[in-house]
C-alpha cells in the first residue's frame, strides 16, 4: 500500500480531531478527540514502521521497529493523561456541575 | 586612579549613607564627599598631569573584550571638573532644603554622581552603556520620591523616554562591537572600525536618538520641561546642569569619531534639527509662566545650538562646545538655584505672581541678573566664548552645505534669548511687589556665597578663558582628525 | 543520569514522606536536603563523578550545557523551597506530594536537557507537564485553579498530539528518533520534514509559551497556585527553552537559515503580545504571566541566532530571569493583594521587601548592574551577530522599553504611592528577610560580573 | 485490488466515518461509542499491517481500559442526555473551516513528500510481533521503559493529590 | 615710543574700578563719597587720556596686547587695546563729557537714597568702561565686547527706576533692538574669521583684517560691510532700527546725555570709521549708507517738530543728527562724521542736561506745553541751552556749522541731491529746535502754581558741567574750519589722516570748488537762519497747545512706526509663541509622544481581549496561526 494514502488518512483523522477540539464544548468529547488526534499519529507511526521495515529490512531484520515502540509509548503516556485529565474534569465537574468549557472564563484578559 | 577615585568615592559614600539614618550627618556626610570628590577632579585637571594617574585598566569581562578601562582627556576632565564643581555647590546652595527620608536623597545624589563620573571617565564601549543607565536610575528616584505633584507620571515618562533611547544605542554599540577588528568594546577599537556608509547611516541615527533624547532636542524634547518643573531644583540642577551634557559628551566621543561618515551624511538632518530647536526653544519660552519652565526651554535653545555647532563638523565649534558645556552647567545651575530660592521664599514658581523683587532682594536680583545675562551669553560672561565659538564653527563649516542658513536662522537665538530672558527678568523682578513678594527677604549667607562663587567663575571664565581651551584642545584635536580620518 | 534517578528517587522518598510523618517542618528540610543533594550529585557529575553507569543506547547524553542548566534549574528550585517552601503549606493539605511532583518534574527537566532522542523528549515533557497539571489544580476548592488545570490540560494534551505528528512526520523521513539521524544529511527542509518541522516548532512554542500559541499561559499561571506559579514560570519554562534549543540545534542545525525567519516571526509575536497585554494588567500575578511571555519572547533570540553566544547567554538568561521572577513570586505571596494597588506604600512597611523587589523588577526590565541588563545583552548581541534580523533587535528592544512600563509600576506603587497603615502583607521572618537579599546580592553581582557564577564553577571543577 | 487494498479502503471509510461521528454526535454516549468504533478500525489497519501486537494492545487499552473510563464519567456525571448547549454557530463554522483548511494545506504540503511512492508493506515482517517488540523494549528502549514508570508515578501522585477530599 | 602709552589699559581699568567700589559697596558708601569716587576714577581715565592724546598727537599709535582672550587654532584673539588718533579721539570725548555728566548726575540724583544712588553710579562707571573697551579694542571681538555691554548698560540705565513696568519695556526694547544689530555685527565677525582667519585691525606683520583686505572678494566685502552696518543701525539708530531711542529717554537725564546722545549711539559711526576701508571698498554699501542716513536724518527731523515731550524732541534730533553722520560716512567724508560725532556730543550733551536742569527744576515735568517763559527763572540754563541749540542749527562760528557743512559740502559733491536733502533736514533741524527754546524759554510760564513758587537755578554741580559744555559747544567747531574759508585750518583732518590713508589712496572724497562750497554754506545758513527766525516769532507768542491733528498728528504720533512694528513683528511673534506654546508643543510634539504611550495602552486593551478565557477560542487562534505560519512556509516563495 503506499504510504501516501497512510499519510492522508492520518492526517484527515488528525484534523477531524482537530475539528472536534475546535467545535465542540464539552470538555470529555474535546478530550476524546485529542485521544482520536493521538490515534491518527499512532496509525501513521505504525504504517511509517512499516514503510522503513520494507527498506531496511535487507540489511536489519527489525528495521522500522523503533516506529511501533513509539507507538507503544504513546500508549501508555495517553493512559497516564487520561486518568490525570479524568480527575482533573471530575474535580472541576464536582465544583461546577458543568464540563462545558465555555463555563471556563473566570480567568481572561 | 583619579577616574577610579571619582567613581568609588561617591559611590561608597552613597552606599554608606543609606546606614545614616540622620538627616543633618547625612548632609555633612555627602557634603564631605562631594568636597573630596571635588578635590579629587581639581587635582585631576590641574596637578596630576602624569597619564597613569588618570588611567585605569583592569580586565572586566575578558570573553567580551570589555575592560574596566577608565580615560580621562581633556573632555572627560573638564566634564568631571563640572560634576566635581557642581555637587558641593549644589548641596551648599540648598542646604536649608529638607527632605523626608533626607538620608536616603543624599545617597541618591552621590549614586548619580558615580553614574555621572562613570559615563565621563569610561573609556569602554559597553562601560559607558553601563555608567549612562546607572546615572538614570537614581534620577528616576530622586525624582519621583521627592518631586512635585505630577511627579510620576512626568518622572515615568522622562525615564522610558531616555530608556529607549539606550537601548537603541546599546543595538549599535554592539553592533559596532561586532564589526571591531578585535572584537572588543574598547575606544581605541572603536575608533578603529571602519563600516560601509550606509550602516554607518542608520547607526548614526540609533546613537543620535539616544543623545538627542538626552541632550534633548527638539522634538525629543518633551520630558524635560516637565522633569524639570516636577523634580527637587536639586535633582534639576545635576539632570540640566550635568546629565543633559553626558548627551553631548556622547556625540563628541562616540558618535562623532565612531560613525563619521554617517554624521557627514546626515549632519545637515540633525543639524536643521538643532537649529529649529533653537528657535523653537526660545519661542515656547517666552511663553512661559513657570520659573522652572522657563529655564527647560531656554536650555532646549541653548543645548540645541550645541548640536548644531557638533553636526556641522568644525573643529573651533566643537571647542567651543567644550567650553559651553562647561559654562552652560554653571550658568544654568546658578539660575536653578535662584529659582530655588525664589520658590522656597514665595512658594511659587509663577512670575505673573512675583514681581517687584529688586526692591526688596537687591543681591536675588543682581545674581539672578548676571546669571540671566551670562545665560543668553553676553560678553565677558563664560558662555559668550562658547557660544562665540560655536557660532564661529557653524559659520565657517566646510562640511555642511547649509551653514550660513543655519549661522542665520540659528543667529536669530540671540536675539530671542534677550527677548524671553528679559521679559522674565522683568516680571521676576522689576515693576511693584505683588502681595507675595511684600515682605521679601533677601540672600541668605550662604546663598550668598554659592552665587558669589558662581559669578566669580562666570566672569572669570568669560574675561580669561585660555586654560579651558588650553585643557580641552588636544581632546578637540583628537576628535576633529577622526571625524575626518575614517574614510571607508 | 545522577540527576534523573536521584529526582525520581526523591519523588519516591517524599511520597513516602507523607505517609510517615504529618510534620511538615519535618517534610519540607526533606525536600530541601534532598534537593540540595540533588544539586551535589548534579554538580558531581559536571566533575566526572557518574554514580549511574546506565547505558543509555543513545537515547541520552550528558554535555556540559545540559548539566550547567540543570545545575541552574537545580539551584533555582532549592531558592524556591527555601523562599517559598513555607506558602505550599497554605495551598493544601498534601505538602509532601506536592513536594513529590516537584521532583517529578525535575526529572523531566533533566530528561529534557539531556535527551538525543525524540521518545525521550517526549516522555519528558510529559513528565513535566502531568505533575504541572496536578499542581496547577492542587487548590482543589478554588474554581480558578480547577478551571486553569482544565484548560492547561485540554492545551497541553493538544499540543501533545501536534508534537507526536511533528515527531511522526519526521521519523517517516528519516526511520530514526535519533536526532543525530535525523540531522545527518539534512541540508534542504523536503516538504514531509518542513511540516514535521513545523508541528515540532507550534508545540514546543507552545511549550515555552511563545505567541500566538501563548494562550494558555495567563490563565494557567493566573489561576494556579501563586506558589506553583511561580515554579511553572521560571524553572519549567527555562527548561522548555532548553529541550527548544536542544532539539532544534540537534536536528535542524544545518538548515537554520530555512527556519530563522519562522521564529523570528514568533519570537516578535511573543514580544508584542507579552509585552503589550501585561501593560494594562491590574494584577501583579497576571501582569508577571504576560511578562514571563515576553521574557520568552528574548529567550527566543537564542534560537533566532543559535550561535555560541545564544547558547550562553542562554544559560545566563535562565539564571537572570529565573531568580529575579522566583524573588518577585516570594514576595508576592506575602502580599495579600495580589493587585498593584496592594503594593502601594510597600516600602514604607518592609523596607526590605521593596528593596529586594526592585532589585528583581530592574533585573527583569534588563537595567544594567543586575543579572537582567546581561541577559538581554547576549540575546541582543546574538541576534545582532547574526545579522539577518536587526528588524526583530528593533522589535526587541522598542517591548524592552515597553516592558519597563509594566515593571515600573510596581516599584511606583512601592515607593511612591501612599499605602494602607495597616500590613498588608503576612509576616515575614527574618531568615526570609536575609534570603531575599542574599539572591538580590546576586542578582546585583552577576550584573557586574556576568561571569562570576560560572567562573566559580570552573574553578571547582577544571583547575 | 486484491483483498488487503479492499479492506484498507473499507477500513479507512469506516475510521473516517466513525471519526467524523465522534465531531458531530449530540450525545456524548454515543460519541463514546462511536470513537470505540474507529479504534476497530485502526486497529484493523495494524493488523493488516502485520503488528498485531499493537491492534490488541490498541483495542485492550483504547477501546477497552481508556474508553470504559471515559464512559464511566460520562455516566457518573450524568451527561449522556443531549445537554450540550448550542455553541455559537459562527464559531463551529469557523472551527470547521479552520480544521478544513489546516486538513487542505498540509495535504498540500505533503504531496510532494520525499517518501511519495514508496510502500508500507502490509501482511508482512514480524517486527509488528511480541517477541521482537518486548526484545527491543527491554534491551534499546529499557531506558525510557524505565522512565515511563516515573510518569505513571507522577499520574499516580497527581490522581491522589485531585481526588483525595 | 613713550611710556606713557603703556598705561593705555589705565584708562578703561578706573572705571571699572570705580563700578566694583561704587556697586558692591553702594549701601556703606555715603553719596558724597559715591560721586568722589565715581566721578573721580572717570576724571583719572579723563588725564590719562589727556596725556595719551598728546602722546599720539606727536605721531605715536601703540597696541597693548594684554593677554590671549580666544585663541583657537590659527585664530588669536588677543585681548588687546589699540591707541591711535581714532580711540584717543573718541577717548576725551567718552572721558571727558562722561566725567562732566557724573559731576551732573551727583546733583541731579540727589533725590536718590544711598543704594541706588550707588547703583546709579555703579551703572554709569560700567557704562565708561564698556565704551572704554569699544572704542580702545585692537580687534573687532574685543570691538564687540564693548559694543554689547554699552547695550547692557544701556539697559540698566534706562531701566534705572526698575518699579516702572513702562521704563522696562523701553529697556527691553533697547536691548533687543540692539541684539539684532548685534547679531549683523557677529555675523560679520565670523564671516572675517572664515576669510581672513584675523580680526585684528591691523598688525606689525600685516597679518590684520586692515592689511589684508585686498583678500576679500568683491561680495565678501559687501557682506562684511553690510552686516557691520546693520550693527551700527542697531546701536546708532537709524532706520528701521532707530525706534528704540527715543523710547530710551525713559532712563535719567544724565543717562539720555551721556549714553543717547554723546557717546554709545556714536559706536556705529565709530565702527564704520573704523572700517574705513572696507566701506572705501564697497562703494554699494556706502551708497546703502548714505541713502540710510540721510533718510533717517530726514524722517526723525519729521518726527521731531511735533513733540512736546522736551526729551523726545532731542531724541529724535539726535536720530536725526546719527544720521548726518551716516551720511557723511557713505558720502565717504569719514573726517567729517567723526568730526560732527565731536560736535555732536558737545551740543548734545549740552541740549540734555539743560533739559535736565529744566526738568529737575519743573519737578520732573517734561511736556513743553506745560512750561514757558524759563528764561528769567533758569538764567545759566537758558543761555547754554540757547548755545546748544545754534550750534545744532548750523549757526556760524559755533560747532554744529562746521561739522555739518561738511558733510553737507561732501555730499554735494557726491550728488547734490543729498546736498538738497541734507539742507531740508538741517532746516527743519533750526526749526524744531527753536520751536522747543521759544515753547520752552519764551512766552508765558503755563506750568502750575506750586511748580512756579518751586522754579529756582540749578546747583553748580549741574551748571558747571552745562557751562564747561557750552563753551565747547560754542568753540569746539573752530578745529575744522574748512579749507575753503581758512586754508589749512582743519586740525582734525590732518590729526586723524593716518587713520584714513588707505581709504584715500584708493578713493579720496571730493570736495566742491571752494566758492562752490562757501555758496552752499551761505544757502544753508541762510536756511537755517530763517527758520530760526520763524520759530522764534512764532513760538513765543502762541504755543503750539492743541493736540495736533490731520498730519500733524501723523507726525506727532511718529509716522505709526511703532503700531507697525508691533502689528508685523511684537504681535505675530507672540501669537506664533502662544501657538507654538498652547498647541504645537502640547499638542503636536508632547501629543505625538503621549499618543504613541496612548497607542501603547489602546493596543493592549484591545489585544488583550484576544485573551478571551474560552478553551476554543484559544484553539482556534492557535489553529489559525499554524495554518498562516504553514502558508508562509510552504506557499509564499521568498
Amino acid at each position: 500500500m503506499l504510504i501516501e494514502r497512510y499519510i492522508y488518512l492520518a492526517i484527515a483523522l488528525f484534523c477531524i480531531g482537530i475539528v472536534g477540539v475546535l467545535a465542540r464544548r464539552n470538555a470529555i468529547i474535546i478530550f476524546m478527540c485529542i485521544e482520536l488526534m493521538l490515534n491518527a499519529v499512532n496509525l501513521l507511526l505504525v504504517a511509517f514502521s512499516k514503510m522503513h521495515y520494507a527498506v531496511g529490512v535487507a540489511k536489519n531484520a527489525t528495521a522500522g521497529i523503533d516506529g511501533q515502540l513509539f507507538v507503544f509509548f504513546i500508549m501508555v503516556v495517553a493512559a497516564a493523561e487520561v486518568s490525570v485529565g479524568l480527575a482533573i474534569i471530575v474535580m472541576m465537574y464536582r465544583n461546577t456541575h458543568s464540563v462545558d468549557v465555555n463555563f471556563l472564563n473566570r480567568l481572561k484578559h | 586612579m583619579v577616574p577610579v577615585l571619582l567613581i568609588v568615592i561617591p559611590l561608597v559614600s552613597g552606599l554608606l549613607g543609606f546606614l545614616i539614618k540622620q538627616e543633618k550627618n547625612a548632609k555633612v556626610w555627602s557634603l564631605l564627599t562631594s568636597i573630596i570628590t571635588m578635590v579629587v577632579s581639581i587635582l585631576g585637571i590641574a596637578v596630576l598631569h602624569k597619564p597613569e594617574y588618570l588611567q585605569a585598566d583592569v580586565a572586566w569581562l575578558p570573553d567580551l573584550g570589555s575592560r574596566f578601562s577608565l580615560t580621562m582627556d581633556g573632555m572627560s576632565k573638564m566634564l568631571c571638573l563640572l560634576t566635581g564643581l557642581a555637587y558641593p555647590g549644589i548641596f551648599i546652595a540648598t542646604w536649608n532644603s529638607t527632605y523626608k527620608n533626607g538620608y536616603q536623597f543624599y545617597a541618591l545624589m552621590l549614586l548619580m554622581q558615580t553614574g555621572l563620573m562613570g559615563v565621563f571617565v569610561a573609556s569602554d564601549a559597553l562601560l559607558f552603556y553601563f555608567f549612562w543607565e546607572l546615572a538614570l536610575i537614581p534620577a528616576y528616584f530622586l525624582c519621583s520620591i521627592w518631586g512635585g505633584e505630577r511627579r510620576v507620571a512626568v518622572t515615568f515618562k522622562f525615564f522610558i523616554y531616555t530608556f529607549v533611547g539606550s537601548l537603541l544605542m546599546l543595538v549599535a554599540i554592539i553592533w559596532v562591537y561586532f564589526h571591531t577588528p578585535d572584537h572588543s568594546f574598547a575606544m581605541s577599537s572603536f575608533y578603529k572600525v571602519n563600516l560601509p556608509g550606509s550602516t554607518q547611516g542608520w547607526l548614526f541615527w540609533l546613537f543620535f536618538l539616544a543623545f538627542a533624547i538626552k541632550i534633548p532636542l527638539f522634538p525629543f524634547h518633551t520630558w524635560q520641561p516637565d522633569t524639570y518643573e516636577q523634580s527637587p531644583t536639586a535633582v534639576t540642577m545635576v539632570l540640566s546642569g550635568i546629565m543633559v551634557k553626558m548627551g553631548v559628551f556622547g556625540i563628541l566621543r562616540w558618535l562623532a569619531p565612531v560613525v563619521p561618515v554617517g554624521l557627514w551624511g546626515y549632519g545637515d538632518p540633525a543639524a536643521s534639527m538643532c537649529v529649529i530647536g533653537m528657535i523653537y526653544g526660545s519661542i515656547v519660552a517666552m511663553q512661559q509662566d513657570d520659573l522652572k519652565r522657563f529655564v527647560a526651554y531656554s536650555s532646549i535653545a541653548h543645548m540645541g545650538l550645541m548640536g548644531l555647532a557638533i553636526f556641522v563638523t568644525s573643529s573651533i565649534g566643537i571647542q567651543g562646545v567644550m567650553i559651553q558645556m562647561f559654562a552652560h552647567g554653571i550658568n544654568i545651575i546658578g539660575l536653578w538655584i535662584v529659582v530655588e530660592l525664589i520658590e522656597r521664599q514665595f512658594h511659587t514658581r509663577k512670575m505673573s505672581e512675583l514681581g517687584g523683587l529688586a526692591q526688596k532682594a537687591p543681591s536675588l536680583a543682581i545674581m539672578l541678573v548676571v546669571v540671566s545675562l551670562a545665560n543668553v551669553a553676553l560678553p565677558l560672561t563664560n558662555a559668550f566664548i562658547g557660544e562665540f565659538m560655536m557660532f564661529n564653527g557653524v559659520f565657517g563649516s566646510k562640511a555642511s552645505n547649509y551653514h550660513y542658513i543655519f549661522m542665520v536662522v540659528g543667529g536669530l537665538s540671540i536675539i530671542l534669548s534677550a527677548v524671553y530672558t528679559l521679559n522674565m527678568l522683568q516680571k521676576v523682578l522689576f515693576g511693584n511687589t505683588s502681595p507675595l513678594t511684600a515682605n521679601a527677604l533677601d540672600l541668605k549667607i550662604n546663598e550668598k556665597f554659592v552665587l558669589a562663587v558662581l559669578l566669580i567663575g562666570i566672569v572669570v571664565m568669560g574675561v580669561y578663558p585660555k586654560p579651558m581651551i588650553e585643557a580641552t584642545r588636544h581632546a578637540v584635536d583628537a576628535i576633529y582628525s577622526k571625524m575626518f580620518v575614517k574614510l571607508p | 543520569m545522577n540527576a534523573i534517578v536521584i529526582s525520581a528517587v526523591l519523588g519516591v522518598v517524599m511520597m513516602f514522606c507523607g505517609v510517615f510523618t504529618n510534620s511538615k517542618p519535618a517534610v519540607r528540610t526533606v525536600a530541601i536536603i534532598g534537593l540540595l543533594a540533588l544539586v551535589i550529585v548534579n554538580v558531581l557529575d559536571m566533575g566526572g563523578y557518574h554514580f549511574f553507569n546506565v547505558n543509555v543506547k543513545g537515547m541520552l547524553s550528558f554535555d556540559i550545557f545540559g548539566l550547567l542548566f540543570n545545575t541552574i534549574a537545580f539551584g533555582s528550585t532549592w531558592i524556591y523551597f527555601l523562599l517559598s517552601g513555607r506558602d505550599m503549606e497554605r495551598v493544601g493539605v498534601n505538602l509532601a506530594e506536592y513536594f513529590a511532583l516537584i521532583f517529578f518534574v525535575l526529572c523531566g527537566i533533566a530528561i529534557v536537557s539531556s535527551f538525543t532522542s525524540l521518545l525521550m523528549l517526549f516522555l519528558g515533557i510529559e513528565i513535566i507537564s502531568i505533575p504541572l497539571y496536578i499542581l496547577t489544580g492542587s487548590d482543589k476548592r478554588n474554581l480558578k485553579s480547577n478551571e486553569a488545570a482544565l484548560k492547561y490540560f485540554l492545551m497541553g494534551s493538544f499540543s501533545t498530539g501536534i508534537m507526536l505528528m511533528g515527531i511522526t512526520l519526521l521519523y517517516g523521513v528519516k526511520g530514526s528518533f535519533n536526532i543525530d539521524v535525523i540531522r545527518m544529511g539534512t541540508t534542504n527542509l523536503t516538504p514531509m520534514l518542513a511540516a514535521g518541522l513545523l508541528l515540532l516548532l507550534f508545540s514546543m512554542s507552545f511549550k515555552v509559551s511563545a505567541a500566538p500559541f501563548h494562550f494558555w499561559t495567563p490563565d494557567a499561571y493566573d489561576g494556579s497556585p501563586t506558589v506553583f506559579t511561580s515554579f511553572m514560570a521560571t524553572i519549567v519554562k527555562v527548561a522548555g527553552f532548553i529541550a527548544f534549543i536542544r532539539l532544534f540545534e540537534g536536528c535542524f542545525g544545518d538548515v537554520q537559515k530555512q527556519w530563522q525567519l519562522l521564529v523570528a516571526i514568533i519570537a516578535a509575536a511573543t514580544l508584542f503580545i507579552g509585552n503589550i497585554t501585561a501593560v494594562f494588567q491590574q494584577s501583579v500575578k497576571r501582569m508577571l504571566s504576560y511578562s514571563s511571555i515576553a521574557q520568552a519572547g528574548f529567550m527566543l533570540f537564542a534560537l533566532v541566532a543559535m550561535n555560541d553566544m545564544a547558547k550562553d547567554g542562554m544559560i545566563f538568561y535562565a539564571a537572570a530571569y529565573s531568580l529575579a521572577t522566583i524573588g518577585i513570586f516570594a514576595i508576592l505571596l506575602k502580599m495579600k493583594d495580589y493587585t498593584f494597588e496592594g503594593f502601594n506604600g510597600l516600602a514604607k512597611r518592609q523596607p526590605v521587601l521593596a528593596a529586594t523587589n526592585t532589585i528583581f523588577l530592574l533585573s527583569l526590565a534588563g537595567i544594567p548592574a543586575t543579572a537582567g541588563f546581561w541577559a538581554k545583552f547576549y540575546m541582543l548581541s546574538a541576534a545582532i551577530n547574526n545579522g539577518n534580523v536587526m528588524w526583530l533587535v528593533i522589535i526587541g528592544v522598542l517591548c524592552a522599553a515597553i516592558s519597563a512600563y509594566y515593571y515600573f509600576r510596581v516599584i511606583q506603587a512601592m515607593y511612591f504611592k501612599e499605602g494602607e497603615a495597616e500590613p498588608q502583607e503576612v509576616e515575614t521572618t527574618s531568615g526570609f528577610k536575609g534570603l531575599l537579599i542574599a539572591i538580590a546580592a546576586v542578582v546585583v553581582i552577576l550584573g557586574i560580573f556576568p561571569h562570576w557564577l560560572l567562573d566559580q564553577l570552573h574553578n571547582l571543577f577544571y583547575l | 485490488m486484491d483483498i488487503s487494498q479492499i479492506l484498507f479502503y473499507a477500513l479507512s471509510a469506516l475510521a473516517l466515518g466513525s471519526a467524523i461521528m465522534v465531531v458531530i454526535s449530540r450525545n456524548p454516549v454515543h460519541s463514546v461509542l462511536w470513537l470505540i468504533i474507529t479504534f476497530f478500525a485502526i486497529s484493523g489497519h495494524y493488523i493488516l499491517m502485520n503488528a498485531q501486537f499493537l491492534g490488541i494492545v490498541n483495542l485492550i487499552v483504547y477501546a477497552g481500559a481508556i474508553m470504559v473510563l471515559f464512559l464511566f464519567v460520562i455516566m457518573l456525571m450524568n451527561l449522556n442526555a443531549e445537554t450540550e448547549p448550542q455553541k455559537n454557530k459562527w464559531l463551529k463554522l469557523a472551527g470547521v473551516v479552520a480544521g478544513g483548511c489546516l486538513l487542505l494545506v498540509m495535504v498540500a504540503a505533503l504531496k510532494q513528500a520525499e517518501v511519495k511512492g514508496q510502500v508500507a508493506m502490509l501482511g508482512t515482517g514480524d517486527i509488528g510481533l511480541i517477541k521482537n517488540l518486548g526484545q527491543a523494549l527491554f534491551t534499546d528502549y529499557v531506558v525510557p521503559f524505565e522512565i515511563s514508570s516515573v510518569l505513571f508515578l507522577s499520574a499516580m501522585v497527581g490522581a491522589v493529590v485531585i481526588g483525595k477530599k | 615710543m613713550n611710556n606713557v602709552l603703556h598705561l593705555v589699559w589705565l584708562v578703561p581699568f578706573f572705571p571699572l574700578v570705580g563700578f566694583l567700589i561704587t556697586g558692591l559697596l553702594r549701601k556703606q558708601l555715603s553719596k558724597p563719597l559715591t560721586t568722589i569716587i565715581g566721578s573721580g576714577m572717570v576724571l583719572a581715565s579723563f588725564i590719562v587720556s589727556v596725556l595719551l592724546f598728546t602722546e599720539v598727537k606727536n605721531g605715536n599709535t601703540y597696541v597693548a596686547n594684554l593677554f590671549d582672550f580666544i585663541s583657537y587654532g590659527t585664530l588669536s584673539i588677543p585681548f588687546a587695546f589699540q591707541i591711535d588718533q581714532l580711540s584717543s579721539l573718541f577717548l576725551l570725548i567718552i572721558t571727558g563729557i562722561g566725567f562732566l555728566i557724573h559731576l551732573y548726575s551727583s546733583s541731579y540724583m540727589h533725590e536718590e537714597n544711598n543704594e541706588h544712588f550707588g547703583r546709579f553710579f555703579s551703572y554709569l562707571n560700567l557704562f565708561v568702561f564698556s565704551m572704554l573697551l569699544l572704542v580702545l579694542g585692537a580687534n573687532y571681538v574685543i570691538m564687540f565686547i564693548g559694543w554689547e555691554g554699552v547695550g547692557l548698560c544701556s539697559y540698566l540705565l534706562i531701566g534705572y527706576w526698575f518699579k516702572n513696568i513702562e521704563y522696562g519695556n523701553a529697556a527691553k526694547k533697547a536691548f533687543i533692538m540692539n541684539r539684532i544689530g548685534d547679531l549683523g555685527f557677529l555675523i560679520a565677525i565670523f564671516w572675517l574669521i572664515a576669510k581672513l582667519g584675523t580680526v585684528t585691525y591691523t598688525t606689525h606683520d600685516g597679518g590684520g583684517v586692515f592689511d589684508l583686505y585686498q583678500k576679500l572678494t568683491r561680495t565678501d566685502v559687501i557682506g562684511i560691510t553690510m552686516l557691520l552696518f546693520v550693527g551700527a543701525t542697531g546701536k546708532s539708530a537709524q532706520i528701521p532700527l532707530y525706534t528704540w531711542l527715543p523710547d530710551a529717554m525713559a532712563g535719567p537725564t544724565p543717562v539720555s546725555a551721556l549714553i543717547h546722545a554723546a557717546t554709545m549711539v556714536t559706536a556705529g559711526i565709530y565702527m564704520i570709521a573704523r572700517s574705513n576701508i572696507l566701506y572705501t571698498m564697497a562703494p554699494e554699501t556706502q551708497s546703502v549708507v548714505a541713502a540710510i542716513g540721510l533718510a533717517t536724518a530726514l524722517f526723525a527731523a519729521t518726527i521731531a517738530i511735533k513733540q512736546n515731550d522736551i526729551k523726545k524732541v532731542l531724541a529724535y534730533s539726535t536720530v536725526s543728527q546719527l544720521g548726518y553722520m551716516f551720511l557723511g560716512l557713505g558720502v565717504g567724508a569719514y573726517t567729517g562724521a567723526v568730526f560732527h560725532v565731536m560736535t555732536h556730543a558737545f551740543f548734545k550733551a549740552l541740549l540734555f542736561l539743560g533739559a535736565g536742569s529744566v526738568i529737575h527744576a519743573m519737578h520732573h515735568e517734561q511736556d513743553i506745553r506745560k512750561m514757558g517763559g524759563l528764561a528769567k527763572k533758569l538764567p545759566i540754563t537758558h543761555i547754554t541751552f540757547l548755545i546748544g541749540c545754534i550750534a545744532i542749527a548750523g549757526i556760524p562760528p559755533f560747532s554744529g556749522f562746521f561739522s555739518k557743512d561738511e558733510i553737507l559740502a561732501f555730499a554735494y559733491a557726491k550728488d547734490p541731491l543729498y546736498y538738497y536733502l541734507g539742507v531740508a533736514g538741517a532746516a527743519m533741524t533750526a526749526f524744531y529746535m527753536f520751536r522747543l527754546y521759544a515753547t520752552t524759554f519764551r512766552g508765558t510760564f503755563r506750568g502750575t502754581e506750586e511748580q512756579k513758587h518751586h522754579l529756582h537755578e540749578s546747583p553748580a554741580a549741574m551748571t558747571i558741567p552745562l557751562i564747561v559744555l557750552a563753551i565747547l559747544a560754542a568753540v569746539g567747531g573752530l578745529i575744522g574750519i574748512p579749507e575753503s574759508l581758512v586754508p589749512d585750518a582743519h586740525k582734525l583732518e590732518h590729526f586723524l589722516e593716518p587713520i584714513f590713508a588707505k581709504s584715500n589712496e584708493i578713493k579720496m572724497a571730493a570736495l566742491p570748488e571752494h566758492h562752490t562750497e562757501i555758496n552752499l554754506m551761505v544757502i544753508s545758513v541762510a536756511l537755517a537762519l530763517a527758520m530760526i527766525i520763524f520759530a522764534w516769532v512764532r513760538y513765543s507768542k502762541k504755543p503750539e497747545l492743541n493736540e495736533p491733528a490731520g498730519f500733524g498728528k501723523v507726525l506727532a504720533d511718529k509716522w505709526y512706526i511703532d503700531e507697525l512694528y508691533n502689528y508685523a513683528v511684537v504681535k505675530p511673534l507672540q501669537w506664533l509663541a502662544r501657538f507654538m506654546n498652547s498647541f504645537f508643543e502640547k499638542k503636536v510634539v508632547d501629543g505625538i509622544v503621549n499618543g504613541v504611550g496612548r497607542m501603547v495602552t489602546y493596543t493592549s486593551r484591545q489585544v488583550r481581549l484576544l485573551q478571551s478565557g474560552l478553551v476554543g477560542n484559544y484553539v482556534l487562534l492557535m489553529v489559525l496561526s499554524m495554518l498562516a505560519l504553514f502558508v508562509v512556509k510552504f506557499f509564499i516563495k521568498k
